[in-house]
């Protein structure tokens, strides 16, 4: 097989007062004809830049310093910017994270994957359209006609995401650089999308370089792996050779940090309930003006669920299945439209809103975004105690009790007195757990509350969890979209589906003998699932 | 929703602001000290009880107030502006004198000062950094902060006194009896120095908020995407990032298209400029009620005139807001 | 952010030609203890013709410099004090409409639309032609057409703060609506509204002088407007009378918007740098 | 002192052939401002409904600028000895505009149907008119009650308009359609206005006198920008600039410009007087003491020359120098701010504050009365400007809300007609800012101004306006400021514009341009 690209000792620097002087350091690896080799890292590992770096896309203030890039014998980091822009989209593509904004929201579909034509200054008119039909076609998007007059906001997220792959294959590029092109989408649509690039690869033989945090995906799709950890490669190997025998710490700590299918031990759990929910419904309606059509959606329909007291409830599904919904209106930030939420007797939903100020402190929650989460002009003590405070707890009991928890989610007393921005995502979620434990709540919803961490320090507050489960026997609502990160941390799982609960069972129940098709199909999504199976068991047998 | 429908409930709700406008407007008025019967007998130098009681009765101000308020709101539901006394007219006769005056100016100004603004913001923020760009918005900033009477001053004085290049003042050469081209030519001639001063201002807001918007959008992923196909920085800016950036700028133009007819006073005081902002301020300082009140409720159609036709360019330009509502 | 602004060298030219205003401002009484008003030389004698006049007299043979430092305490005190009351209407109206939205949006908005539609600028003269010049009615006109900006800047603000999941765990942890606002949304919409207020003290100083340009000044109050109204009949023999209340005009009004500027700046570190924060945090 | 005599005027000669070198052609552009709001003369009399309309309309005679009547739609006119029967002779062969020929019954109907209903200067002169009669179409007969020495100066364009009764008989005068396009029997006609810029009027070719006018046609221009109007004239787009319509600043530039000349005649029949309402009602304004505090203090000299750039007098007392029956035999108040801080002490002034207000026509009033809050600040006066526009002024004043308030007002030749309106007890009456605002009550004194106004021979009416002088200037009822002046601007190839008492506002009629 021949070499596609070869990259040679690249190293990049950035600019003066970044945290580190280069942003890839010394970096070697070349992708063969038809490979597909995946960059692993978390964020800040320099990853993108490397990609960026070939497409001749650094950001201002970020240079190459030195190495090579070579690509059809010539060395493309080099090339004018003339070549390197003709270079562009007709022998390298590339396609992006977020389809929801790399994609022009004026522009038609069509017009956009068009204009790669145009660019390169290729075919009339017609056949530019002819191709673009074709692409998209070949992308697998529905009704080829509708979708090339369609504009993004008119398309979901996957099919985006299908749009910017026709886009970048519209030249039968030699090289796809796919920058996490599956994070931001549902398990189901990364399967499907994940496959459609292998597809591509297998019909085409080009070589794909694709960037990716998540070694489920690596497993997936992977020939040829590098482990980049702030911008040196520490790993790097065929896929299996790179998943079964890692070699450098760093990626036996990554691996060992996935969440893995395997299952934990049962536990026994009391059945007294510490949440119950019963026939709860929601239903969001938009427009309805004067003019306007309403539009209802019924994000949560007619669920009943109960959460035992000290025991761990998954709730899992796709976004816009109504987990989320369902998570707030069991305290109050939503109201529902019917059905009972009781904590200790108490019906929350029919709870006037003065009364359920009182008891509002019965359930508490921990929220996904780390950064927005915590008010960034108010200091940890303020957070901590506000709500012990209105609930008549005397200040100082209230603030001692503060450090005390700070010092529990292993983060030190003398927190209380900095801001919010003095601390990493992986710190705050922290300080998030510590705020809803110091309201001494009988139950604790986490919603997709690791979501938006590195897999090493999602890990890291997983076992906070874990922990404070045990010490504390909490009771948890943890939301997640993450099947895997559910099997970690909880007793039983709850699956939803368009605002319906699918199934609910034990998680040995829903892993190994699941009841419903959707939930066999979510598992079957579940990028590596068979690769985590084998690992662990070998990991298990060794 | 279709753009008619839109159109439709945007008129329903700006009939209720107009009538609201004259209500308020005229409590306002009203609420002033001096009428104009007592502006017209004083400039006449001389008058007694009988000439002014005369004129409070022609001009139907013996009447208790919510009757004068009842009748006015009456005829403005038929579309009735009232008869200016002062100035012997219907005032719809008077307000239709003089906005051709007033939108010429106010058009010519906005779209030079939409023009170029757009034209240098873009080109300002192509070039950012570097000194062309410092040179463009230390520029935009000044004019941003001269007060807009005082640049007409200054203009007039070279432009037109020392320098003798333009008319100063007035709308055409009087008497000339132009027609056609030549009198097209005349006041074009007289329109420059007034709508170059009344544009620099707004053209130096269109241009700073053209380089900002360019420059935030071109952070937008989406722009990332246009490069990786290869296009040039060139069709880039054109296609990519100045079609998403103008959203906002049209939405300010539209926005301040309207407030420029009511905003002209000084430039039309200035340049003795025959349009409705002077028509105002002259009716106020003789209580015109009616002349005062139909420059407002014509202004203010205008504004809201402008906000509905900005809405529909918006429409055309972003798909995303037709769909969403 | 106070390391950010004093780097822009913009904002920091701003800074320093704002408190030369002030400190004229403030010195005036001291300078000039007779006042903006007393004749004291000939009249329309040029800048330096005569020593202690450095910026010669008016048409009534009044010191210029005098007239400028106290034009600059009422352009100064005129800004602010109208930029206080629109913030005044403007934020509690855009605060209460963004933070209980449903009816209470819809009327607050009906209302700040109801006086985007009137022509500002023509409403302030009739506001202060009908009250009668003075700088309480002026203050009062300038703020009236200006604080629809700042509601919907508020109310803006508040709409994208109060999504934010803080304010959610704010309830969570059972404290009243008023006080998540108060103590929990506001503070988090204060850097847009600081740096709206710059920029319409500096509007407010144009508005004023552009009222006095054209006679609707305080006949009490010396102001920048009132001096270049005065003298514009006299602008092809004497100047001055006009050049250097301009100047100073657009001195103060530059040096606002420079600070304004850098404060944007300052609050709003440049948006590479947030977007490549967000992306990481998706990552 | 010019009196008037009541004598036979002959004028044939008075109108003789026009000098040779008299050119006819050409075109003048005149300011006008502010625009007027109409140019019916009969239904409106200000001043630039005045200045455009005395062009289109006339009066039985005009006054030179010594106040001595000349014929115009009179021929030639009669007073009998005791004054009562005033019997004019009409002049034949006039037409109107529209080509109705003009009678003596156009004459009655103005004067004792329409003027009476709609001009409120001349309905206190018509008050003492018994009767006005037509014995035929050329002969008009004023019948008084008792005599009244001012009434020759009745018969002036804005005083008494002859109207077209073929067009007004018996129509709603205000709303009459044809008052947007005046009808008249002067030297032009009228022919467009262009709202907010211009009014064109044309040469009536039909006019009575052979040869005149010699101008075209006649563009009144609106610029309502003083700054602009005297770049209209530096440009030469406008040739007169008359009294009043650019700043006083710009007059000694302008008049310095080359071909530029400049007169102040042509307002000895108005004799504009300025002076501060000062009210007699209440607070300090209430003291004699005070009032006369406030002369002394006032440097009225500088205002004169600084303010008024030397144009102008300063006024000894209520009655102008152009007036008749002027006296300076009197009390003189000269710039003594030591005998002004005298008499407040002597009258214990408190220090309570005073408000003065300006008369809201622009930039010299607005100076003026920072000048004299200045003066008067000197002398330990407190004094706060209150501003307000032309409304708000007519409302304070009418409605005596004030204390001291610039005004001035015109003397239309004669104390009776122009004076003692505003110093009698029976002319306070609040709604009107022209009648005695001040509130002046000095029965002694009434009763002087109403004998005078009926005596018949001039000697003796001098006599009594010296004695009533004498007496009003130690009382200061009012602060009397200036005679103004208004310097009327033009190019000096114009000739003959300003040759009577009215200025500009008949002057088109005899004017010519020297090519």
């Amino acid at each position: 097989m021949s070499t596609t690209l070869s990259i040679e000792h690249l190293t990049i620097d950035l600019p003066p007062g970044a945290d580190r002087p280069h942003a890839v350091d010394d970096v070697s690896f070349a992708i063969d004809k038809g490979e597909i080799l995946c960059v692993v890292g978390e964020s800040g590992s320099g990853k993108s830049m490397t990609a960026n770096a070939l497409m001749g896309l650094l950001p201002p203030g970020v240079k190459v310093r030195a190495g090579r890039a070579l690509f059809e014998s010539r060395d493309i980091l080099k090339l004018p910017e003339a070549e390197k822009q003709a270079l562009r989209g007709a022998r390298i593509a590339m396609i992006f994270q977020e389809p929801m904004t790399a994609l022009n929201p004026l522009m038609r579909i069509g017009d956009q994957i068009a204009e790669v034509f145009a660019a390169h200054d290729r075919f009339t008119t017609a056949e530019r359209r002819k191709k673009a039909l074709a692409l998209i076609t070949e992308v697998g998007l529905p009704d080829p006609e509708k979708i090339i007059r369609a504009y993004p906001f008119q398309l979901s997220g996957g099919q985006r995401q299908r749009a910017m792959i026709a886009m970048a294959l519209a030249l039968e590029p030699k090289l796809l650089i796919a920058d996490e092109p599956t994070t931001a989408l549902d398990v189901t649509t990364q399967a499907q999308i994940l496959k459609l690039i292998l597809d591509l690869r297998d019909r085409r033989g080009m070589a794909v370089m694709f960037i990716t945090h998540d070694f489920g995906v690596v497993a997936e799709i992977a020939d040829q792996v590098i482990v980049m950890r702030e911008g040196r490669v520490v790993e790097r190997g065929t896929a299996a050779r790179v998943l079964e025998q890692p070699e450098h710490p760093y990626t036996q700590r990554l691996l060992e940090a996935i969440p893995t299918g395997k299952l934990p031990q049962a536990r026994a759990v009391p059945q007294e309930p510490a949440l119950e929910i019963k026939a709860l419904r929601k239903t969001y309606r938009t427009g309805g003006g004067l003019f306007k059509p309403v539009r209802e959606v019924r994000a949560v329909d007619d669920v009943s669920l109960t959460v035992a007291r000290g025991e761990v409830l998954g709730l899992v599904g796709e976004s816009g299945s109504g987990k989320s919904t369902l998570g707030r209106t069991a305290v109050r930030l939503v109201d529902p439209d019917g059905g009972q939420v009781l904590v200790g007797g108490t019906d929350l939903a029919a709870l006037s809103e003065q009364d359920l100020r009182a008891q509002r402190h019965k359930v508490q929650m921990v929220f996904q975004d780390p950064y927005a989460s915590l008010n960034p002009r108010q200091k940890i003590m303020g957070a901590l105690t506000d709500g012990p405070i209105a609930k008549g707890v005397p200040r100082a009991q209230a603030q001692s009790r503060a450090r005390e928890l700070l010092e529990i989610v292993g983060l030190g007393a003398d927190a209380a007195e900095r801001y919010p921005h003095e601390f990493s995502g992986g710190q705050r979620q922290r300080i998030g757990i510590a705020r809803a434990l110091a309201m001494d709540p009988e139950l604790i919803i986490a919603d997709e509350a690791v979501s938006a961490l590195d897999v090493s320090i999602q890990a890291q507050v997983l076992d906070l969890l874990r922990d404070l489960r045990e010490r504390l026997s909490l009771s948890i609502l943890f939301i997640t979209h993450d099947l895997r990160v559910a099997a970690q941390l909880c007793d039983r799982i709850a699956v939803m589906q368009k605002g319906r609960l699918v199934e609910i069972g034990t998680v040995h129940q829903i892993f190994l003998t699941p009841q419903q098709d959707y939930t066999r199909q979510l598992l079957a999504a579940v990028p590596g699932a068979d690769w985590a199976d084998s690992w662990q068991q070998q990991a298990a047998g060794a | 929703m279709s753009v008619f429908i839109v159109i439709v409930s945007r008129l329903a709700k700006a009939a209720l602001t107009l009538l609201a406008i004259a209500i308020l407007n005229f409590l306002l008025l009203h609420a002033a000290p001096g009428d104009p019967a007592l502006v017209l007998a004083g400039e006449a130098g001389a008058a007694d009880e009988q000439m002014i009681a005369q004129l409070r009765e022609r001009f139907g101000l013996d009447q208790p107030f919510y009757v004068q308020l009842g009748k006015y709101v009456g005829s403005i539901l038929q579309f009735d502006l009232g008869y200016s006394f002062r100035q012997g007219a219907p005032v719809s006769q008077l307000i239709m004198d003089r906005l051709p005056a007033t939108l010429l100016l106010t058009l010519t100004a906005f779209v030079i000062s939409l023009v170029f603004g757009i034209a240098l913001g873009v080109g300002a923020a192509a070039r950012v950094g570097r000194a062309s760009d410092s040179l463009l918005t230390t520029l935009a900033l000044l004019f941003y902060a001269t007060p807009l009477y005082w640049l007409a001053l200054m203009a007039v004085l070279v432009f037109s006194v020392w320098l003798g290049w333009l008319p100063g003042f007035g709308y055409e050469t009087v008497g000339a009896n132009l027609t056609g081209l030549a009198r097209a030519l005349d006041i074009g001639r007289h329109l420059v120095l007034p709508a170059l001063t009344l544009g620099l201002f707004f053209m130096a807001v269109y241009m700073r908020m053209t380089r900002a918007s360019m420059l935030e959008v071109s952070q937008l992923d989406f722009v990332k995407t246009a490069r990786a196909k290869g296009l040039s920085d060139a069709v880039i800016r054109r296609r990519h990032i100045l079609r998403n950036a103008i959203l906002p700028v049209v939405t300010l133009a539209g926005l301040q298209a309207g407030q420029l007819v009511g905003g002209a006073v000084l430039t039309e005081t200035v340049f003795a400029w025959p349009g409705i902002g002077r028509l105002m301020f002259e009716s106020l300082a003789a209580r015109d009620y009616n002349t005062i009140l139909g420059v407002f409720l014509v202004s203010a159609a205008m504004v809201i005139l402008f906000n509905i036709v900005t809405d529909i360019v918006y429409r055309i330009v972003d798909p995303r807001i037709g769909a969403r509502a | 952010m106070w390391k950010r602004f004093s780097s822009n060298m913009g904002a920091m030219v701003g800074v320093v030609l704002l408190l030369a205003v002030i400190v004229v401002a403030l010195t005036a009484p001291l300078l000039f203890p007779n006042g903006p008003w007393q004749m004291v030389q000939r009249p329309f004698l040029a800048p330096m013709a005569v020593d202690g006049l450095p910026l010669g007299t008016d048409t009534l043979g009044r010191n210029v410099a005098a007239q400028l430092a106290y034009g600059a305490r009422v352009s100064l005190l005129v800004g602010l004090v109208s930029t206080l009351v629109a913030l005044l209407i403007g934020v509690p109206l855009g605060a209460l409409a963004g933070f209980y939205g449903s009816w209470v949006d819809e009327g607050a908005m009906r209302f700040t639309e109801f006086f985007q539609t009137i022509p500002n600028f023509a409403l302030a003269i009739v506001l202060v032609a009908i009250f009668e010049p003075s700088l309480a009615s002026i203050t009062i006109a300038i703020a009236i057409v200006s604080w629809p900006p700042v509601a919907r800047l508020v109310r803006a603000e508040v709409m994208s703060v109060r999504k934010r999941e803080f304010v959610d765990a704010a309830r969570l942890a059972g404290l009243t609506r008023p006080r998540i606002l108060l103590t929990q949304v506001l503070p988090n919409t204060v850097s847009p509204i600081i740096v709206m207020a710059s920029l319409m003290v500096a509007t407010a100083i144009l508005l004023e002088s552009s009222l006095s340009f054209l006679g609707l000044g305080d006949p009490n109050a010396m102001s920048w407007g009132y001096m270049i109204g005065a003298a514009r009949t006299v602008i092809r023999t004497s100047w001055w009378l006009s050049f250097f209340p301009g100047i100073a005009i657009v001195i103060t009004v530059l040096a606002l918007n420079l600070i304004g500027e850098g404060l944007n700046d300052a609050f709003n570190p440049h948006l590479s740098r947030r977007r490549a924060r967000a992306g990481k945090e998706k990552a | 002192m010019t009196y008037l005599k009541a004598t036979t005027f002959l004028i044939a000669a008075a109108l003789a052939a026009p000098v040779a070198a008299q050119q006819a052609g050409g075109r003048l552009d005149i300011v006008v401002q502010p625009e007027p709001p109409g140019l019916m003369l009969g239904l409106v009399q200000n001043g630039p409904t005045q200045l455009v309309a005395g062009d289109i309309y006339e009066s039985l005679l005009r006054y030179d600028t010594d106040l001595v009547p000349q014929p115009s739609l009179a021929e030639s006119w009669t007073i009998s000895d005791d004054g009562l029967v005033y019997t004019f002779t009409l002049r034949e062969g006039v037409t109107w505009h529209d080509g109705t020929p003009f009678t003596a019954a156009d004459v009655v109907f103005s004067a004792d149907v329409f003027l009476r209903e709609t001009h409120a200067r001349l309905r206190s002169s018509l008050a003492y008119v018994d009767s006005i009669t037509a014995p035929d179409d050329l002969t008009v007969v004023f019948t008084l009650k008792e005599p009244f020495g001012p009434f020759i100066n009745a018969f002036e364009t804005g005083t008494m308009p002859i109207v077209p009764k073929h067009i007004y008989d018996g129509t709603d005068y205000a709303n009459n359609p044809a008052n947007a396009t005046p009808i008249g029997t002067g030297p032009f006609k009228f022919e467009a206005w262009e709202k907010g810029s211009y009014i064109h009027l044309v040469k009536n070719e039909d006019y009575y006198i052979d040869g005149l006018p010699y101008l075209d046609e006649v563009f009144y221009r609106v610029i309502p920008d003083a700054a602009a109007r005297a770049v209209a004239f530096e440009t030469g787009e406008v040739d007169v600039l008359p009294g009043g319509s650019v700043e006083n600043w710009d007059v000694p530039r302008l008049t310095q410009m080359d071909n530029v000349c400049s007169t102040g005649n042509g307002w000895e029949f108005f004799a504009p007087h300025a002076w501060m309402w000062l009210n007699n009602r209440e607070g300090p304004t209430a003291d004699a003491k005070f009032r006369q505090a406030v002369m002394y203090a006032m440097d009225r000299e500088f205002v004169k020359d600084v303010v008024w750039n030397g144009y102008g007098k300063v006024a000894t007392g209520p009655i102008s120098s152009k007036t008749n029956f002027y006296s300076d035999d009197v009390t003189i108040y000269d710039h003594n701010p030591d005998k002004a801080k005298e008499l407040l002490a002597e009258m214990g002034y408190d220090g309570t504050p005073v408000r003065l207000l300006p008369l809201p026509y622009g930039e010299t009033w607005q100076r003026w009365a920072e000048a004299v809050r200045q003066n008067l600040s000197e002398v330990g006066i407190n004094v706060e400007i209150e501003s307000t526009d032309v409304a708000g002024w007519n409302e304070k004043t009418s409605q005596w809300d004030y204390d001291m308030a610039f005004t001035y007002l015109y003397q239309y030749g004669d104390p009776a007609l122009g004076v003692s309106r505003n110093y009698t007890a029976d002319r306070i009456q609040k709604g009107s800012p022209w009648n005695n605002v001040e509130g002046y009550d000095n029965p002694a004194l009434d009763a002087k101004w109403a004998a005078a106004a009926t005596m018949v021979t001039p000697e003796e009416r001098a006599a009594a306006y010296l004695d009533i002088q004498k007496e009003i200037i130690d009382d200061v009822p009012v602060a009397w400021l200036l005679e103004l002046e208004f310097p009327t601007i033009y190019r000096c190839d114009i000739k003959d514009l300003v040759t009577t008492g009215i200025g500009v506002n008949d002057g088109p009629r005899n004017a010519w341009i020297e090519k």
